[in-house]
């Protein structure tokens, strides 16, 4: 079984679930190496960009990992969602410049998911993908409004942005591929039961 | 990396060594089917898309090439072969005739790129049986598709399981679907039904467990279960169940094979499907779908 | 007088007898073909417009079906072998495989009526050989032609001849064109070749006729005819001239079979065609239409 | 942001305000148009692609909507107005009506996402002086499109330049294309260009520079400038050229206007347009135009 | 017999006198909208087809130019603006604005030959009222269409009537359209209908005598009726109906002129168009249709 | 008011509805000569073969006329057809050869009410359109089927023909065009009065 | 050897071609019988209206026959037309009203003919086909053009019609189908020749 | 005017470019905090992730910046490009995992690039997206090839991968923006000669 961790935002968080579900995880020397696969317990551990845990899951490159929805939802990944984890919980949201004139151009990270989201509002805008630093967009008139993730809000705050819409309530998943799901039952299943033990003891 | 000219999405030509290899896999195939006492039948490579509209979600609509035509009309490429057969069988099918045992091949061209970018273009080649809906109907298919499944170096999987336990579950409540979906049991499903659908979820779940919302569906599983018990090769798995059934009705399968396990083939039952092109008639069938870049 | 649903112009399903029928004459073709060790390829049923322009006249692109994809490339589908089969074999052709000996089959679909309504499915099944510019290639595909042209009830007429004698005509004065395509001297026919067109069109025209315009074509003609001398089934027409050679740069033919003399295959050479997709190749080929009205 | 319907890439309706504000610029233009003594001419909004092949890069070809029609044609939506002018116009110019001042207005629609996603609804306004070859017709232009550049709250800034110069010196090394396209010296242009090359894009060429590699242009430019003179609108910039000139042959100009000096209008000379369609005739015109997102 | 190019089915260009006509006309309707007090609003000139699918029987349909875009819909050209403007309005559409004046104009482009080959490109311009259900808005519609339909030399015949009559009889027996189609009693008909039937066919019927199947429609002709007394240019006829109503809900009525008595405009009213688009509001309209070929 | 009336097969009954119902129409004397239009009591008579009166009709170069429902049909005529007429019955049938094959081909001088007819059975079949004396091409094997009016069904029984089906009953009609019948109520609903009358008495 | 003879206008001078050539035709009281083929010396003599020749040559159900280049163009056969008779000449011509405005409705019983001949033309027009007395259509404005074959001319004169356009000369051809030309080149060749002597002889 | 300087990689180099020219840009200091725009002598200098330089450009959302060949043309923009830098240099490369089978599946960051790259090769193949450790994928077997920036060669060593083709040489450029160029040749002709005497110096 090879198993996907989000480097990042997440890594700590999802290496926790599963030593806390008894696994035996990759320690943090091992990560101070320049590698980036880890076999324990014939479980292969590897370690990819958040947003690429879903790509390996859905190819069948890992069998399970763990993944944001914002990252599930613009890959439009069709793997299992088994768990649900209530950390690094977050929100998809539409924001605006201050005083923004109505929503024709929005610069954003997830071009699938806020396409889906104009479409659904009628809206016709033109889609400006970025790839870091996107409320900027909306400070430096880019853009008059952007599509991202919202935690604390601290950037918005600090550029009097506006927060006009909620696209989606983030959570991270457990993922885990269909045909990995249909053939190996049993570990799948003892995974799962394993992780949600853990989960209900923390609380 | 030979280099190939461009070729539109989905197609390519096969040279040589892949047509010899092609039509190797079709012989293979063909000679099961015979055996079998299935005969051929040749479907049109485009069709209008006008009688298959009830059937196609518009974004299915949109994987395949469509294209208004001379007269107006608007006409798609073959992209999924088993309401063709329901549209060209119906006008000739009658009682005295059936059950008939047909089979058919081609290629199947999709022009969008799914989720993921995968775009491919897909031989198929599947076989039928219509109106017969009998549970020994079921298990010939099941037994045919395995052996179909069935490579040198490994075993296949064939995973079964009835969409009507859904269905009827989904009807009491659409929660149930995202829950069943997610494999996640979540807010929105009734008291009523947490526990089946925990249990759904959990894998836990028996046919007994089932019966009570889908007497019928639980009834063919055992029936179906008892014909093929020595066989390790198929396995009932209750919460292996799609969203939406699309056309099936009852039983629904897959096939996996190789050692990557991956699924080769799926079929199931549609028992209303020629209803809808003017025959009534029982179906059950499956699709092996082969992959040129594999 | 079975009621069928309606389908696009130039499909419809072959149901079981049909499908039979079909697959028996494939057989019987694939057979020969293997037996003269010709190997199969599989060419797709769409492709790009683009490439085949300088190949197509406006009038045959339009008998097509054509439509625009969602790359916005226009796209037709299949409506003649040939040119595809150079397209698809150019980017792996190379001088130490060659000669190769391929043939392949298919639908081909053609959306528009003709001149007086007739509007059929065609399948067709043809063959090749690749970079032999030999008359031992001519004579080969002549008498390969013939074989297939064969019933059991009787015998095919192969009549053939050289499209570059028209061609060497017609660049001397386009008047020469209409003579031939009517069969009837027209006044624009210059002096210096009424007599010569005379004679094609009254049929008397030997050989030695047409030597001194088409030193070449008489040359292989005479080779030709002395290599299937014995044969009754061939006759030479030299007057047997299409208005354009499309793109035919030699030797070209026609089989007539059954009581009817019914046209069933044409071919011909087209040394000219492989260089138009990048890679220098004389070609030699011949297509055996199926109409499944017939 | 009230929820709009979804309509096609490129197009929307315009409500009552959206549609005053339209009406109020048209009228504006038509105003200005009409005291200088143009007419105008309605383009169809759909025409064959056939015709205007030769002057349409297939890029350009699939940023508009294009189809097949009944007959089999393939057919675009109007995405530049100018050729369809020259093809609406040659079977009826005769050298006794020229020359002729037309303008037109009209949507374009574009298909494809430009580069960085851009999609936008577009409307045209253009203005063409036909049969007239003169330096007083280039000024007279120059002129027009000043004026209708000008907005209350700034003047516009018109840049001009002519083609034929980057048009010579390419022809001479292919090179200084990319040279000039990314305004940067780079190995490939040939010593007797470097130094003329180096000024043009450095920006510091002056007329005489050009002069003896486009001698005809340097002295338009040279009279044109004259003839403005007095202007600060205008400023010539030798080194504003395209990689392709498409089918300009002279002058070539664009106007800037508003704070944010967006570019809202661009033209030229393209006297050998019109021949493609059967009619000599010099002429020269511009397009304004305006953005409904903006 | 000056030579044009060839152009669409449906379009062609304008040129100077042609335009000049257009826009002539143009002028006069959109003078007599704005002295009402109407608002124009600009329509696209593609849309999907889906949205409008429920409106549109196939024949409808395939009168337009259609074709797949590149993301895969259905598109078609514009041949009817009034379903366009109840999609682009109802989104934005409140109670407290309305009622709305509205008036637009632009070409339809039919691709499809009308029954006996007629093929013409259409220029149309017509004007509604959203969101008054009021006889008052019926009488106001009916003199505007009147007042639009004059000309120097010739008054205009409106002819009006209500379609609820004919869908009420309808309801009851579907040999009732037939009958009203041709002019012709026909076995079919029930006897309780034969009475009124008869008197429609041979236009004998009075408001009383429908008023028993359509009271609503009746009383409502009656108000009209009083409110146009005066005026002779109107007539209704009872019998004046169409096999079927289309989106039309009541009044319905054409306009007539010239010496040629020839049909220049046709409305009514369509009080369920904008539920269909997710806005309740009922709606008269009309729409003049000019032909470039007269 | 100008009428179409249909020479041939349909001309002298044409006639003699028109007289019947007290139109002064032209006399045998007067069809004698080459001339095509006869003006009597401002209503104009026109003399056209029998398939283009609905063609005149529809065009408006007629007011009314009288046409077979055959042409009626084949021309798609959105005329009026406010009176059918008891005499010049026949039948449009589909009619095969002796032994026929399937129907794979069809001669006709009705080429769109053959594929209409021929699409409502969802048969595939090229459609051979032909100018007259149709059945010989069943005869002759240019087609193994063919529709065609029947009337007496003389030629099909001379040549053993097998009558395969009816497509449709076939009766002359008085048309009158729809822009006339709306603007001009009065003139056309006392002619038809008058005819319809004129009928009742012949019975 | 089956060979088809337009009825009508050109059938006497056809029969005579063949007579004069040495072929066995039927007689006149052949004729006169409602029989339409006629076996003489192994050849079968089939009568169809002129404008089907083409079509059963095309079709193979006649190896060859007699017809006007009218109905060859108009069916775009694809015949070879080896012979050309000096008899029956005449010319497709644009024909137009007194006073006719601009083209743009054009009634013929030669659709094909004329749409190609508009198309060259670049002229925008509906063509509304007849069956017969086409010089009517611009007499009774149901057009103000019309494409019909002019002889003498006299029905032009008679209405001060006004012939505008010559769009082809018209001359009645011997058509030998394709593939029966290929193949019995012998009995063809034999044909041609003997008509082409009588012909020669005739003049 | 605004230049935008592109974050990471290139960060230092492509500050010390204007520096030398004389610039007065942020200070390390500056670029401690949070903030991502600093106003200094009418010049704003803006810090976006490296891909963003170009779209930031391109929609005049900046006037200029420095940006890798990579980044401009993964997206097709269409500023100028007056000076190519000595440092910072690259390849695009077509790299494959160990005994790789045909190229049927090829991961990357540089989506369009690659697509134009196959498609001149005329190869089908699949492309997946991700947004980083692409080398991975390989190792991983998500794809069988993978293109990316090789620098040093390091991890392809490291992994064994193979380098089977330059796709093309990336070097950074200084982008202007065309209307910003068109309209303001002064400022940045200035800028330019700045900007290339200081390199001349630096050599």
């Amino acid at each position: 079984m090879r198993i996907a961790i989000p480097k990042g935002r997440l890594q700590d968080r999802a290496l926790g679930v599963f030593a806390g579900a008894g696994y035996n995880v990759p320690t943090d020397n091992d990560l101070k190496t320049r590698k980036l696969v880890f076999e324990r317990d014939g479980i292969e551990w590897i370690f990819v960009k958040d947003g690429d845990v879903p790509v390996y899951v859905e190819h069948g490159a890992a069998d399970a990992g763990i993944a944001g929805l914002d990252q599930i939802l613009e890959h439009e990944c069709t793997a299992y969602q088994p768990v649900e984890f209530p950390f690094g919980r977050c929100r998809m949201m539409l924001i605006a410049a201050p005083d923004a004139p109505p929503l024709t151009k929005v610069a954003t990270k997830y071009p699938r998911i806020t396409r889906q989201f104009l479409e659904s509002r009628g809206i016709r805008a033109e889609i400006v993908p970025l790839n870091g630093s996107v409320e900027l967009a909306a400070v430096l008139n880019l853009t008059s409004h952007v599509v991202d993730l919202v935690e604390t809000g601290e950037t918005v705050r600090v550029h009097h942005l506006e927060l006009q819409d909620v696209i989606a309530e983030i959570s991270p998943r457990l993922i885990v591929g269909k045909n990995f799901y249909r053939t190996e039952q049993k570990l799948v299943r003892d995974m799962i039961t394993r992780i949600e033990e853990a989960m209900n003891v923390a609380r | 990396m030979a280099a190939k000219s461009r070729y539109p999405t989905g197609v390519h030509p096969l040279l040589v060594e892949e047509t010899a290899r092609r039509r190797r896999i079709e012989a293979r195939f063909v000679d099961t089917f015979e055996k079998a006492s299935f005969s051929e039948v040749i479907l049109p490579i485009i069709d209008y898309v006008e009688p298959y509209a009830p059937l196609v979600d518009s974004a299915a609509a949109k994987q395949s090439y469509r294209f208004i035509d001379r007269e107006g009309d608007l006409v798609a490429i073959r992209a999924d072969f088993t309401p063709m057969l329901a549209r060209a069988l119906s006008p000739t099918l009658d009682a005295g005739t059936l059950p008939l045992r047909l089979f058919y091949r081609g290629d199947v061209i999709r022009v969008e790129a799914s989720r993921l970018g995968t775009n491919r273009e897909l031989f198929q080649i599947g076989a039928e049986i219509v109106g017969d809906d009998s549970i020994d109907a079921d298990v010939a298919m099941l037994h045919l598709a395995a052996e179909l499944g069935r490579t040198d170096e490994s075993e296949p999987a064939v995973v079964y399981n009835d969409v009507s336990i859904a269905t009827s579950l989904i009807a009491q409540s659409d929660a149930v679907r995202e829950a069943l979906a997610a494999k996640r049991m979540t807010a929105g499903v009734p008291a009523a039904l947490r526990t089946i659908v925990a249990k759904l979820i959990s894998g836990e779940a028996t046919i007994d467990d089932v019966a009570p919302f889908a007497p019928e569906a639980a009834a063919r599983l055992c029936a179906i279960g008892d014909a093929l018990a020595s066989d390790s090769l198929f396995s009932l798995h209750l919460d292996d169940i799609d969203g939406s059934a699309g056309y099936y009705t009852g039983l629904r399968f897959r096939v996996y094979a190789g050692r990557a396990r991956a699924k080769v083939a799926q079929g199931g039952r549609y028992d209303t499907l020629y209803e809808r092109f003017g025959q009534r008639a029982a179906a059950i069938g499956f699709t092996f779908t082969l992959d040129d870049l594999d």
